[in-house]
């Protein structure tokens, strides 16, 4: 199964590159897609079951891995079927010819296939080949408009991320030399042998490789100060692929952490990794709220908002109650969806106005009576304002600080994401209300589009009042893969 | 119960009919000291009497509210006249307000004039609405401390409590919080009497009349019922000033006897204060409108040093 | 048919959401959308208005628990008596405003989305239902943070004006930041008490709170529902906000959507926190103070009729503190039942203001309705044009400026009072002298208030007309005259009758200070009487508005009897207004702003007047051919509290953007100089 | 194992590994960095055989092969390609001079034996050399990324920085297991494409390829 896993978005990047017709890469893309969510699903019912998937000495699912797979997966459909539309926009008005639809498609499934392939290994080695590979399968995406400002971008992006990463590969190497003596070369970086031995590993090489992973790592995930990759990446990709690399790629950056975490914490005792994490995560909200305040592009907006909500689950994760826990990954999984549809609001916008000013736009509700209200409420949401479902996740790690009594660092949390409201509210209604230029046509461009906008939106909404059965199975399963290795 | 009834009602004409002459003595005496003949003192029935005989105008622009403002003043006049103590200190209605009721009632009646000041559409009904207004606002909190004062003493707003913890203080009221807080209210009185320095009640010159401006466009029977209000307002806040002070010589039982007493007692002392004010008034000029908070608000300091010494120094 | 009171109360929110949903979803067919609508917000709030009352007489509590859970906190609705109290003030409010809805929404079809207007009317007054019904503190939140958005969409409605959408801004800005502390206040309160959410357990457990904690969280507390209360300096958004939204539903943001922050400050300090020290009760009777004056002052040089109204809820929410916070001194001496009449009176004046307030600004509303502005000096001579519209404005005038026989003055009787009792209470000098002191405040703020309505509704409805919109001005629709005049005789019935809302209190007062009986003298028919405390009166005042009434129409009746038989005219005659031998016109009438220049003036201190005057001329500079004369005040709180701030933090804001210049050597110097960092101090 | 036998050998070539990053900061012409870029895979590469023979472990042939090809065959062949492409003006450039480069450097390389120094014991043999060397390599890298104005020069710290990062695994426990060796020398290669493809693009648009021109996107 998990093969399957893997080889289908391998498969489909491989046929992309056979095929040239536009329509035919995107039917191509949307099955595979849909069989990719499919297994996807199968493998998460397997393991909340209750037994992980384990395949070969390589390849190991927990509840952790499942959740992120169910997210990419299914983040990765709803691109798929969002970016037949946009695709289909952006060449009709010529930004870019046909032709190079299927580089899209292929790096797009290859960009799949390595998170799949961070996400299900049980090495930390090819872990972080995986996260390295999710760079490279980008970068040319995020250059793709082969414009200045993308190009900068791209190049920016590949040249941060793998510096980035680098260190987190010497902190793996590092891991590697304190285990390699312990469970010998076969088992040094598997991370479930390697939280069974942690406590005979030497300590101190442990924080090293730690602070590097951290860094690394962190980088991928948009932890300030490293985060400077990412307001340009996400801004100058095609919509849909900023939705992927803030919906789901920065999750699983934030896997790889976890995954050193979870060995860290195990020998060092929960404080030392813990309070790095919170600290970066409080960095990270701190260092968003001014470019928030005053953003005035809509997709480094969104983008910088991205840091802020890792930031955010970084200082769940660092709280580390089990009540934290459940509201980082409620918090990961309310952010995956409300910001891959934010992207997508956010590309219909821009297609639509042909900017992405926020000062240049105006008078969305008018103009497009299904993207507007979309917009107001996924930014409300996005800005912590209830009855959506990052209020809820939020008010859970913010009590879980509060429980702790922790009063000063989440006050100030508090606080910070009170301020980036502030600076939403004041983008979004910028956008959303006024009188709308009279050079923009007033209609929506695709039905296609936005029904997937408004179905993507649904839980965000519904989350915010009710969790359902499942999903609190699922958090409690997660969390203990949390708390089963400490007590 | 019949009784109480009837001492009320004895009490409420007492007022009536008193407080016209009351003007024409205050009238009478500023002509003495300033060395006029002046009219006599019943001159005020005989204006009434003649302001019912002529013809009522109205204004044409105005609305009903200019039509219904003598009734309600004088209305509320009467009522205010039903609960204040007069001649005896238990009144048939004293359940029925206390002193805060008293001068909502007589914001009642202000808001109403007001309003009709500004109904006719004239400029100089609007003038004498707006500074009205704006004198009633600083001196309300003037008017109402001494008064709060005497209250707190007593424990009680109602008027008639608050008479009767002063007579049966003895001497032992008369201390400087008691003294103080009668100095202040005598400052507010002459703002709320629409008399000088603050206003100038003889004069018909646009430009510094206050009251005068608003009754401008009144004439005929609609005059005669706000001229009387006027001066049974008027009365009303000597009564207060002289009962709530100095109540000694009121009756406190229903005899006969104590009643004509108490009658002559308080005509006395009101027209004592009345001779006060008119000399007062004949030994002031009138202020310019933007120099009136000073007063007041020393009215209020004055007040305010009632307050504190009756609480600080216990006396 | 008996209805369960937990059916009827499902029932209230249930039509709420249907109608939200229907008028949302019929916006093609704006007339049935707006029939539905307000169809269901009116059967909503006349079920709330027998819900209320009959479970505050009845003293009976209900609890309803929804059937899923949120992290293990089971959701659920309790309205206890104050709750009750409050579902009663939201539907009498909720029904009259939405009687008057159905007119009032028509001036909005074609230009508007009635559609989008119903929807967040109904989810406005669905969400302070629930929000006052409530039981743990993560529905409080989100029930509380709902109705900040929906209301901030309501502010926003017009929002092709570029004022209304910065209004809508501000007001968001400003609640959501109240909102924050609100959150701390809670999560404190979480913790310390060990992990509960339901206010009932909060009660019981906050005793045990260390006194530093506990004045934490009422400073907190105080902030956070302050915000929204609107009081000063925290009242910024206010007079922004109110005049932005569409009338019906100011009303119901003046009116009542302030309250909640009334509601919650009781249900926190007096439910949850108890007593307190001394200075918790002298702080909230000092910003009552304030805001009263200042609200009223800043009142009085408003000259757009919202605004005006707008800054007179600042007032009046200091009117309610005051009340509130002589009952939180009270509480602190343990003396529960003076501090009963204290609460009676801010909560008997919050619904008296959620009437009047409402009233009036449904009235402001039929004028803008019929004349198509806000600014009262382009009014006039309304009075003759639309005079029920007039009348019931005037009803209204005169509760807001707390003259009898109406029910502002009811409430504030009972506040002054609650102040005169701390003047004789036996709590220290201080507290007894500030009691006068306060009370005086008051009466300054009853006089300016006076005089503000004075202006008001003389510039609006009398006279001449001082502008075209003004002449061809027509009375509105019969169900926004029903909606007013079922106020409007509130206004006079529980002015009349206090009796009847403070009956329905007892109950509330008697669940949040557990005194159990209720021995606020006879609260009959006929009188307020002051309190009776262990069989010795302690202040034996009492009122009887009935009473006074019947004597008030007895006098008018008798000087109309003697205006009519006595004299030799019998009829009066109509002519010009005497104006020195010149024709009236309406440029020679009084305006607002000279009307209110005497105060202007005597309080330049506060107001701090700006006048501007532009001259031109024919001849230099003898022959004047125009004179521009512009008066204003400054806004001191903008100028020296919030635009400086605002100012730092954007200039701070733009300082912080070199962090990401564009330089990617400087962003690799990042990660260098954290890494370094980290292996220096993490080691 | 005989690894004492070769311990000078082993030090002596780390050694020259780390001076050939200086060889790279003295350049001053990118002909010279890419000779440099290729010594230094050379010499890695025969650190890698010269430890194959050593321990015996037969891995180390093949990741001394993968080093050859790659690091010291492909790698510089696309830079130089690019070079040749795009770089007009053949001169490095770069913001401190190169008194203070040097400075700097050997401030690095002198606080990283210091650390290492701290966190691994004495007498812990082979990591004692390769560990200090291999930090010194990748902060001399990162720092030479930047400081240096090319973005071609960034892909040659790019590549320093992993070469330090393969000394100090090689050096320490003679490399990770196959896998992840072949992967890592996988996204090197595949990373360095990309980077090549990437400066081919941005030189097209914008006409040049100095780092200041890739200043558009802020705040």
């Amino acid at each position: 199964m998990p093969l399957i896993l893997l080889a289908l978005p391998l498969g489909i990047a491989l046929l992309s590159m056979m095929v040239s017709n536009r329509r035919l890469l995107g039917a191509i893309s949307i099955v595979g897609s849909g069989m990719t969510v499919l297994t996807a699903l199968l493998i998460a019912r397997q393991v909340f079951a209750g037994s992980s998937v384990v395949w070969g000495q390589f390849i190991v699912i927990d509840a952790l891995s499942a959740l992120i797979l169910c997210l990419v997966a299914i983040i990765g459909l709803m691109v798929a079927l969002y970016s037949v539309g946009y695709l289909a926009h952006d060449i009709r008005i010529g930004e870019f010819s046909e032709t190079r639809v299927k580089w899209y498609y292929f790096w797009m499934y290859i960009f799949v296939f390595t998170m799949f392939l961070a996400l299900v290994s049980a090495n930390l080695g090819i872990m972080w080949v995986a996260v390295e590979g999710t760079t490279l399968a980008t970068a040319l995406l995020v250059g793709f408009y082969n414009k200045k400002n993308s190009l900068e971008a791209a190049w920016k992006y590949i040249i941060i991320c793998t510096v980035g990463i680098i260190f987190a590969l010497f902190g793996t190497l590092l891991l590697h030399y304190a285990a390699v003596s312990v469970t010998g070369e076969s088992g040094s970086l598997d991370w479930q042998t390697l939280r069974q031995v942690a406590e005979r590993l030497d300590p101190m090489l442990l924080k090293l490789a730690f602070i590097f992973a951290l860094v690394g790592f962190g980088t991928k995930v948009g932890l300030a100060p490293m985060h400077t990759w990412l307001p340009d990446a996400h801004s100058q990709a095609p919509s849909p692929i900023s939705a992927m690399l803030s919906g789901v790629l920065l999750n699983c950056a934030f896997y790889s952490i976890v995954r050193f975490h979870l060995v860290v914490s195990e020998s060092l005792g929960p404080q030392f990794s813990s309070n790095l994490i919170l600290i970066f995560g409080v960095v990270s909200i701190s260092v968003a709220l001014p470019f928030i305040l005053i953003q005035h592009d809509i997709k480094r907006l969104l983008a910088y908002s991205s840091i802020e909500h890792m930031g955010i689950i970084a200082v769940a994760v660092g709280f580390g109650s089990k009540f934290a826990l459940y509201g980082a990954f409620l918090h990961m999984i309310n952010h995956a969806l409300t910001k891959s549809s934010l992207f997508f609001i956010a590309g219909n916008v821009s297609q639509h106005y042909h900017t992405k000013r926020i000062l240049r736009i105006k008078g969305l509700l008018k103009t497009m009576p299904v993207t507007g209200p979309a917009l107001m409420i996924g930014g409300l949401a996005i800005a912590g304002a209830p009855p959506f479902s990052i209020f809820t996740s939020e008010f859970i790690i913010l009590s879980s600080g509060f429980a702790q009594g922790r009063y000063a660092v989440t006050s100030l949390i508090l606080i910070l994401i009170t301020l980036i409201f502030t600076g939403f509210i004041y983008a979004i209604s910028k956008m959303a209300f006024g009188t709308p230029p009279s050079r923009v046509k007033v209609g929506e461009d695709g039905k296609f589009g936005n029904a997937l906008i408004l179905i993507s939106l649904v839980p965000v909404v519904v989350f915010g009042v009710y969790i359902p059965g499942f999903i609190e199975d699922i958090l409690q399963q997660v969390t203990t893969v949390f708390i089963g290795g400490n007590q | 119960m019949l009784r109480e009834a009837a001492v009320g009602a004895y009490q409420m004409l007492l007022i009536v009919l008193f407080a016209p002459l009351l003007t024409g003595i205050i009238k009478k005496t500023k002509a003495f000291f300033q060395t006029r003949k002046g009219p006599r003192v019943f001159q005020p029935y005989y204006d009434l009497y003649k302001y019912m005989q002529k013809e009522s105008v109205v204004s044409e622009h105005a609305s009903w509210i200019f039509r219904v403002t003598p009734h309600i003043y004088l209305a509320s006049m009467l009522t205010a006249a039903a609960i204040v103590p007069v001649v005896a200190t238990k009144s048939f209605l004293d359940f029925t307000g206390d002193l805060i009721l008293i001068i909502y009632l007589f914001a009642l009646a202000r808001f109403f004039l007001a309003l009709a000041g500004l109904d006719a559409g004239s400029a100089f009904g609007g003038m004498g609405s707006s500074r009205e207004m704006a004198v009633a606002a600083i001196s309300e909190p003037a008017f109402m401390l001494p008064l709060f004062t005497m209250a707190v003493a007593a424990g009680t707003t109602n008027l008639t409590g608050i008479v009767e913890s002063v007579i049966n203080g003895g001497e032992g009221v008369l201390t400087l919080a008691h003294l103080m807080s009668f100095v202040a209210l005598f400052i507010v009185a002459v703002a709320e009497t629409g008399r000088i320095p603050v206003d100038n009640p003889d004069t018909h010159l646009e430009l510094t009349m206050i009251h005068e401006g608003m009754m401008l466009e009144y004439s005929g029977k609609n005059l005669a019922l706000l001229s009387v209000a006027v001066s049974i307002k008027q009365l009303l806040i000597f009564t207060l000033l002289v009962n709530i002070f100095f109540p000694w010589g009121i009756a406190s039982a229903f005899g006969i006897g104590a009643l004509i007493f108490g009658s002559l007692v308080f005509i006395l002392k009101v027209t004592v204060i009345g001779i006060i004010m008119a000399i007062v008034e004949t030994s002031f000029a009138k202020t310019r409108l933007f120099k009136v908070p000073d007063l007041l608000l020393g009215s209020f300091f004055i007040g305010l040093i009632g307050l504190v010494s009756k609480f600080v120094f216990r006396g | 048919m008996p209805v369960s009171a937990e059916s009827l109360f499902v029932f209230m929110l249930g039509s709420l959401l249907l109608g939200a949903i229907l008028s949302y979803v019929l916006q093609k067919k704006p007339h049935i959308s707006i029939f539905m609508g307000y169809s269901f917000a009116s059967m909503a709030s006349l079920s709330g208005l027998i819900l209320g009352p009959t479970l505050l007489l009845s003293e009976r509590s209900l609890e309803i628990i929804l059937p899923w859970s949120i992290f293990g906190t089971a959701l659920q609705f309790t309205v206890d008596p104050l709750t009750a109290f409050f579902i009663t003030v939201i539907s009498v409010l909720g029904l009259s405003a939405s009687v008057f809805s159905y007119g009032y929404a028509r001036a909005y079809i074609g230009k508007q989305n009635v559609g989008l207007l119903g929807l967040f009317y109904n989810l406005f007054i669905f969400s302070m239902l629930a929000l006052v019904s409530s039981s743990n503190t993560f529905m409080f939140l989100l029930f509380w943070e709902i109705m900040s958005l929906v209301s901030y969409f309501l502010v926003v409605f017009e929002h092709q004006d570029y004022r209304v959408r910065r209004a809508g801004f501000i007001y968001i800005v400003m609640t959501h930041i109240g909102t924050a502390f609100l959150i701390i206040a809670f999560l404190i309160l979480y913790n310390e008490t060990g992990s509960y959410l339901l206010f009932s357990q909060y009660a019981g457990v906050s005793q045990s709170l260390s006194p530093t904690m506990k004045s934490v969280i009422f400073i907190l507390v105080t902030l956070g529902f302050g915000t929204k209360a609107g009081i000063v300096p925290l009242h910024i958004w206010l007079p922004k906000a109110h005049p932005a939204a569409p009338s019906n539903v100011s009303a119901l943001m003046s009116g009542i959507m302030l309250k909640t922050a009334i509601y919650g400050f009781i249900r926190i300090t007096f439910g949850v926190l108890g007593t307190g020290p001394l200075w918790w009760g002298g702080l909230i009777l000092i910003i009552g103070a304030v805001s009263a004056l200042l609200g009223v002052m800043y009142a009085l040089m408003e000259h757009d009729i919202k605004g005006l109204l707008a800054y007179h809820s600042v007032e009046n929410i200091g009117i309610i503190l005051l009340g509130i916070g002589s009952a939180l001194i009270f509480v602190s001496d343990g003396s529960h039942h003076l501090a009963m009449i204290g609460l009676t009176a801010g909560l008997f004046h919050t619904f008296n203001h959620a009437v009047f307030k409402g009233l009036l600004f449904l009235g402001a509303g039929a004028v803008h309705y019929a004349t198509h502005t806000r600014d009262i000096e382009e009014m006039g001579g309304l009075l003759k044009r639309m005079p029920w519209t007039g009348f019931f404005f005037l009803i209204g005038s005169i509760s807001i400026s707390a003259i009898p026989p109406f029910n502002g003055f009811a409430s504030e009787w009972m506040t002054f009072q609650s102040l005169l009792g701390l003047g004789t209470a036996n709590l220290g000098a201080g507290i007894n002298i500030m009691g006068p002191i306060l009370a005086a405040a008051l009466a300054l703020t009853g006089a300016l208030a006076a005089a503000c309505f004075v202006k008001a509704f003389g510039i609006m409805f009398l006279a001449l007309p001082r502008s075209a919109k003004a002449e061809k001005a027509k009375e509105v629709p019969r169900t926004m005259l029903v909606g007013m005049g079922l106020l409007a005789s509130l206004c006079f019935l529980f002015g009349v009758v206090p009796s009847l809302v403070i009956d329905l209190l007892s109950p509330v007062t008697a669940s949040l200070l557990s005194v159990v009986t209720i021995q606020m003298g006879g609260y009959d028919w006929l009188a307020i009487t002051s309190i009776i405390e262990q069989g010795t009166v302690l202040g034996a005042t009492s009122i009887s508005p009935v009473i006074m009434l019947a004597v008030l129409m007895l006098c008018a009746l008798l000087v109309y009897l003697i205006f009519t038989r006595f004299g030799k005219f019998r009829k009066t005659r109509i002519d010009e207004t005497w104006n020195c031998g010149v024709a009236q016109t309406s440029n020679m009438e009084y305006t607002a702003t000279s009307f209110s220049k005497p105060i202007r003036i005597m309080f330049r201190a506060i107001f701090r007047p700006t006048r501007k005057i532009e001259k031109e001329y024919v001849l230099k500079p003898y022959f004047t051919s125009r004179i521009k004369y512009k008066g204003g005040i400054k806004p001191f709180f903008e100028d020296t509290l919030y635009r400086p701030q605002f100012r730092f933090f954007l200039k701070l804001a733009n300082k912080f953007t070199v962090l990401q210049s564009g330089s990617i050597q400087l962003y690799l110097s990042y990660i260098f100089v954290t890494l370094v960092v980290l292996l220096i101090f993490a080691r | 194992m005989e690894m004492q036998n070769y311990q000078g050998l082993v030090d002596f070539l780390i050694e020259l590994v780390l001076a050939t990053v200086f060889l790279i900061i003295i350049a001053r012409r990118f002909n010279n960095v890419i000779m440099a870029v290729i010594i230094q895979g050379v010499l890695l590469g025969v650190l890698c055989i010269t430890l194959g023979w050593a321990t015996g472990n037969y891995e180390m042939y093949i990741a001394a092969l993968l080093t050859l090809v790659v690091k010291a065959g492909i790698i510089p062949f696309v830079l130089n390609k690019a070079v040749h492409k795009v770089a007009i003006n053949r001169v490095v450039e770069s913001f401190l001079s190169l008194k203070l480069m040097l400075l700097f450097a050997f401030c690095l390389v002198f606080t990283s034996y210091l650390v290492t120094g701290q966190v691994i014991g004495k007498g812990s043999g082979l990591i004692h050399e390769a560990l200090p060397a291999a930090i010194s390599m990748m902060l001399i890298g990162l720092f030479l990324m930047i400081n240096l104005k090319f973005p071609i020069m960034q892909i040659v710290g790019l590549v320093v920085i992993e070469n330090g990062i393969f000394l100090a695994g090689i050096g320490t426990t003679h490399g990770m297991p196959l896998v992840v060796e072949l992967g890592i020398f996988m996204d090197i290669l595949v990373g360095v494409l990309i980077m090549g493809v990437l400066v081919f693009q941005i030189n097209r648009s914008f006409d040049t390829i100095d780092t200041k021109n890739l200043r558009n996107l802020r705040g």
